[in-house]
């Protein structure tokens, strides 16, 4: 069983501003947005360096997507930076006519995603986001699960010609992946083999993959765990050859069990090779307050909630 | 109905002398007295966000005046809360994040119980981080947070009051930064062109938001040649941290419903107030005060109706 | 095998407007509002007939969903008419936060969605809003066939009380099921038997099932055709009951195969029976400008592709 | 680069005889011949629609003349399109439903084949319903369709054009009925707040949508009173289906440019101009027109350039 190192708490946002720091630096073509959360999404560093290629829009997220939009047209490479609700529920209509139809190359980069948000509550814990951003065509959509593939993946959707979703959030999580990794998008990271059950999880709920991997190895099962940091493309040959040799699979994501990375896998599954499938994530409720831990035990999302589903699901086979 | 009458007068004098008379939750009271309720509030805001270690609040503190003046003197609601809101005022919360200041407020008004301040953005509270309906609590009519959709529902709402043939009036406050948000000009445009005379929409004025004054964030110049132009009636009040200007300001605004056209309050705050190092500044927007600095504000602010 | 009748080809849009119409004058409490297309969701009768209570809120989607949320306050049953692009992405964020978690009582109603608005293009041929709305926690989702649904499931969604998206369309089509039926949110019916295939069909491809299941027969293959009125809730015990006899499943839908009626479908069977499934969708395009069946026959959502699919997933068994 | 002496210049006489000089896809015309290529326009416009018995003529032939100007005289544009459109002027159209208008004009100065006209809403076809760049149209930089989004697009490429110093200027063209959109007013703060005055954005000031006239949907007021109270240099021209109105307008506004403030154009015009039976009404917004009546509107705009 391989182990991996958590190597201190730290949230994914500043992988996130890490990121676009280094490319601050690297690549005078990418220029950043803010909806008057800068601090929140970590955009600081930048805009201090860069303040020519940084654009205040104020809290007007719609007009910040027509923006940057725009700010392709003469070749930057924009980042807009809010919480995950402002960056797409708030702003579909726009993302899909000024960006995803009309192919600009924006990175909308989204913070505070999921219920990890905290004492906020559910007007901010937006858990569609998933969804919606993967049901418009060409869009890129990533859920990065520590700070170290936050960084890699900020600087990696640069290089990307095409809009991208990057999706990650507030709380300080186990930093586990390698630092300085390259970040290939839709190629889906095995980081435990198994051959009774498939965990295939996104976000923050990797690391709870980890977690609960290890717990059901102490029961003597052996689960196979994937970082399915790109939901779309979805790696459908990596989760289809790991089924084949499992034959169950538990998904889990920050995010409702309706539209998201759980709906997604199903149908590669029912195209291609029809598997019991158990759900890890939220039941179609709205968020509340509370800590992220009080959260994420209170609606099952967890190392506890894989455990379980993954017994429950290999009963199924 | 008294209350009816008194929509329908629009002499502010006597308008403020039935106020006083017949406010159903609480009786009129002096300044001093208001005064007392004003710095308990301000303390239940500090002890929450305190609490909880997160919450907001500076906007919370710099609208402790018109909370306190609308609900305790101006609000004509109904002695048992109701989602229809038929036959009294109503009040919405568009800058959703200053729940401190309303839930404060609200229990001190007899909404629900004061303990319950205790449960502030905690889990399992009707008392969310942003304030919803979703879980029950009395006095909330829609949830808010994410900001510029309160003026909409206000004017739905004071639509369904003129189809009602209900006189009483609907109130909202709003953030200035908030004002940043297009759907409040779609909605500002529309009760204008709509001619609807039964809202009084105020906007906290402190010239603040998250990443700094509104002035360093987007400039928003001039907001009352803004709403002018847009078919509003625009009232200024510099002092809105001040009982008496709050009060007349509301009676004033009051006097100018039933006219065809929208009102609004620019109401000039102080971000903070109230507490010495909160003020004038956006930095304790959604920061809350550590064990010494709740205690130096909570000195600024005794006690005077009790702690929760 | 069961044969339906097309008593005359006609608009589901229409089919809205005769329902808002007898709802005007049997309950005082509806209200409608509508943003600059009165007449493109034949509201004029209703505007007519009751101007007090028809709201033009001009060319302002979101103001227009803030308001029928405050209108329910105080009694109102607002009912909003704008395409379906501009009654859910345009507007996710209002509908999330004043509607569906503010629990307020307003059913939007949706005309010209998918490809079959036809001419106007991509930008109005939204095929993400099933998606979008099924994801809302609270908000049920229907999309109705024909003239005679539509108008009862806009006289049915009155009575329930809780948000409701109902989606229709622009183009004439096949008007079937029975007048003066009764609706019944979130029951499957059950429009011909069969052991071979099943077909779970919504919106305007509940006809092209018919027409397919007729093809089908022909072929000898025995086609059991469900019409899904209902997205949300979704009638699983009507799918699963159907695909433990058959097999097999075909579902068919005017949206984006990410996110839609055929996931969650997807979803039902990963989750209590594993089986084959195809499906007719949009395959992650945009649509473009055309007529109706020119579409339908370009992007595969007719009774063609229909019994391919049939086929195809009949062989996978 | 000549081109950028004119936009450094700043007047007007000297500005317009250089660009009869420079404009690189088509030379200067005069006015007589100009009116020739409008009436050519309007045909198009007229045999587009009729052909697939939809789309939207009456806001088309609206801003014939606007058009024609501006693609004839004004913008400055390369020699062969590409997306990035660094070193040229660029249009953005946000009211895309009119795009018969835009189609004629485009191919008729050379970005594409003038029959293509042909294919206009077709399937398989470049030229969509709603002008996008998805299918690879020579002109077009964004799609546009769902309303209130263009002007958003429009600043931020001539903030991409600050960056790369380049002086060329940006226009945009907005349907008034479109203003009711919130996002709008959001980008109209946000441009004054930053100063961005390498725009020209034009309104279509045409007094109808699709359900009436502006005044009976939704009034909007006095617009000129909005945009001057949201900070924008405003130029009103009441005769926007004049040639030389248009020509002189489009010039003051490119003097005003580079002056801290964007400018903005209320151009009066004649919903369905140059077809009398379409004019002065809402009910050509979105209708195509049949054999007869398009016989009648050919007949009022004789063939001068060519049909395709
Ligand atoms: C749609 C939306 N965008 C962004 C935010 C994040 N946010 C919360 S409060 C705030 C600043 C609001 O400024 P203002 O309305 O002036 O309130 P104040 O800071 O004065 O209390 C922002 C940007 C939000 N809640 N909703
Ligand atoms: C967001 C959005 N809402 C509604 C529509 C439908 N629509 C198309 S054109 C139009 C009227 C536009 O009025 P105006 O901008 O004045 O253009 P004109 O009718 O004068 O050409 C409407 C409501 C749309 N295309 N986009
Ligand atoms: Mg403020
Ligand atoms: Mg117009």
């Amino acid at each position: 069983m391989k182990t991996y190192t958590n190597t201190g708490n730290i949230d994914t946002r500043s992988g996130f501003g890490a990121g676009l720091e280094i490319l601050g630096d690297s690549n005078p073509n990418v220029v950043a947005l803010c909806a008057d959360l800068t601090g929140s999404l970590k955009m600081n560093a930048f805009k201090d360096k860069h303040p020519d290629r940084f654009f205040q829009v104020g809290i007007a997220e719609a007009n910040m997507m027509g923006i940057a939009a725009g700010l392709t047209i003469g070749g930057k490479i924009p980042f807009t930076g809010t919480f995950a609700n402002f960056s797409t529920g708030r702003v579909y209509d726009q993302i899909r006519q000024s960006i995803a139809y009309s192919g600009k190359n924006v990175k909308i980069c989204a913070s505070h995603a999921g219920l990890t948000l905290g004492e906020d509550g559910a007007t901010h814990q937006i858990l569609e986001d998933l969804g919606l951003m993967k049901m418009l065509p060409g869009m890129t959509v990533i859920n990065t699960c520590d700070f170290n593939q936050t960084k890699a993946a900020t600087i990696a959707i640069a290089d990307h010609d095409g809009p991208v979703y990057l999706r990650f959030g507030r709380p300080k999580v186990a930093n586990f992946t390698p630092k300085d990794q390259s970040f290939e998008i839709g190629k889906a990271v095995k980081l435990q083999e198994g051959t009774d059950v498939t965990i295939v999880a996104t976000g923050h709920l990797v690391w709870e993959a980890l977690e609960a991997a290890k717990t059901l190895h102490e029961q003597g099962i052996a689960a196979e765990v994937i970082n399915i940091h790109t939901i779309k493309p979805l790696d459908d040959k990596a989760i289809l050859s790991s089924v084949k040799q499992t034959g169950c699979i538990v998904t889990a994501e920050e995010h409702n069990y309706l539209g998201g990375l759980g709906e997604s896998v199903s149908r590669v599954l029912a195209q291609h090779h029809p598997t019991p499938q158990e759900f890890v994530a939220t039941q179609d409720t709205f968020g509340e307050s509370g800590t992220p831990a009080q959260l994420m035990e209170k609606y099952g999302l967890n190392a506890k909630a894989i455990v379980e589903k993954s017994k429950k699901v290999l009963k199924r086979k | 109905m008294i209350s009816s009458l008194i929509t329908a007068h629009k002499n502010v004098f006597v308008a403020q002398l039935l106020v006083y008379f017949c406010t159903k939750r609480y009786k009129m009271t002096t300044s001093s007295n208001l005064q007392e309720f004003v710095t308990q509030v301000r303390r239940d805001i500090l002890r929450q966000v305190h609490k909880v270690n997160s919450g907001h609040p500076g906007g919370s503190l710099g609208c402790t005046e018109f909370f306190s003046v609308l609900f305790k003197e101006v609000l004509r609601a109904k002695d048992h809360f109701d989602m229809d809101g038929k036959d009294e005022d109503l009040f919405f919360l568009s800058n959703g994040h200053i729940s401190p200041v309303y839930y404060s407020v609200l229990s001190r008004c007899g909404y629900f119980p004061v303990e319950e301040l205790k449960t502030f953005r905690h889990i399992n509270s009707r008392l969310q981080g942003h304030p919803t309906t979703h879980e029950g609590l009395p006095g909330v009519r829609t949830a808010s947070g994410s900001l510029g959709q309160g003026l909409s529902v206000a004017l739905g709402s004071a639509l369904s009051k003129k189809l009602n043939g209900d006189k009483h009036l609907v109130y909202s406050l709003h953030g200035d930064g908030e004002l940043q948000e297009g759907q409040n000009w779609e909605a500002i445009m529309f009760a204008a062109a709509n001619k609807i005379d039964n809202i009084i929409a105020t906007v906290d004025y402190n010239g603040q938001q998250i990443d700094g004054s509104t002035d360093d964030v987007l400039p928003m110049g001039d907001l009352k040649a803004k709403f002018e132009a847009f078919g509003w009636d625009v009232i200024e009040e510099e002092n809105g941290n001040d009982i008496d200007a709050v009060r007349n300001v509301l009676a004033e605004a009051k006097s100018k419903t039933g006219q065809s056209k929208p009102v609004v309050i620019l109401l000039k705050t102080i971000m903070g107030n109230g507490v010495d190092f909160m003020m004038h500044t956006h930095a304790w927007h959604g920061k809350a005060p550590n064990d010494e600095q709740l205690e130096i504000g909570l000195k600024q602010n005794p006690e005077t109706l009790g702690d929760y």
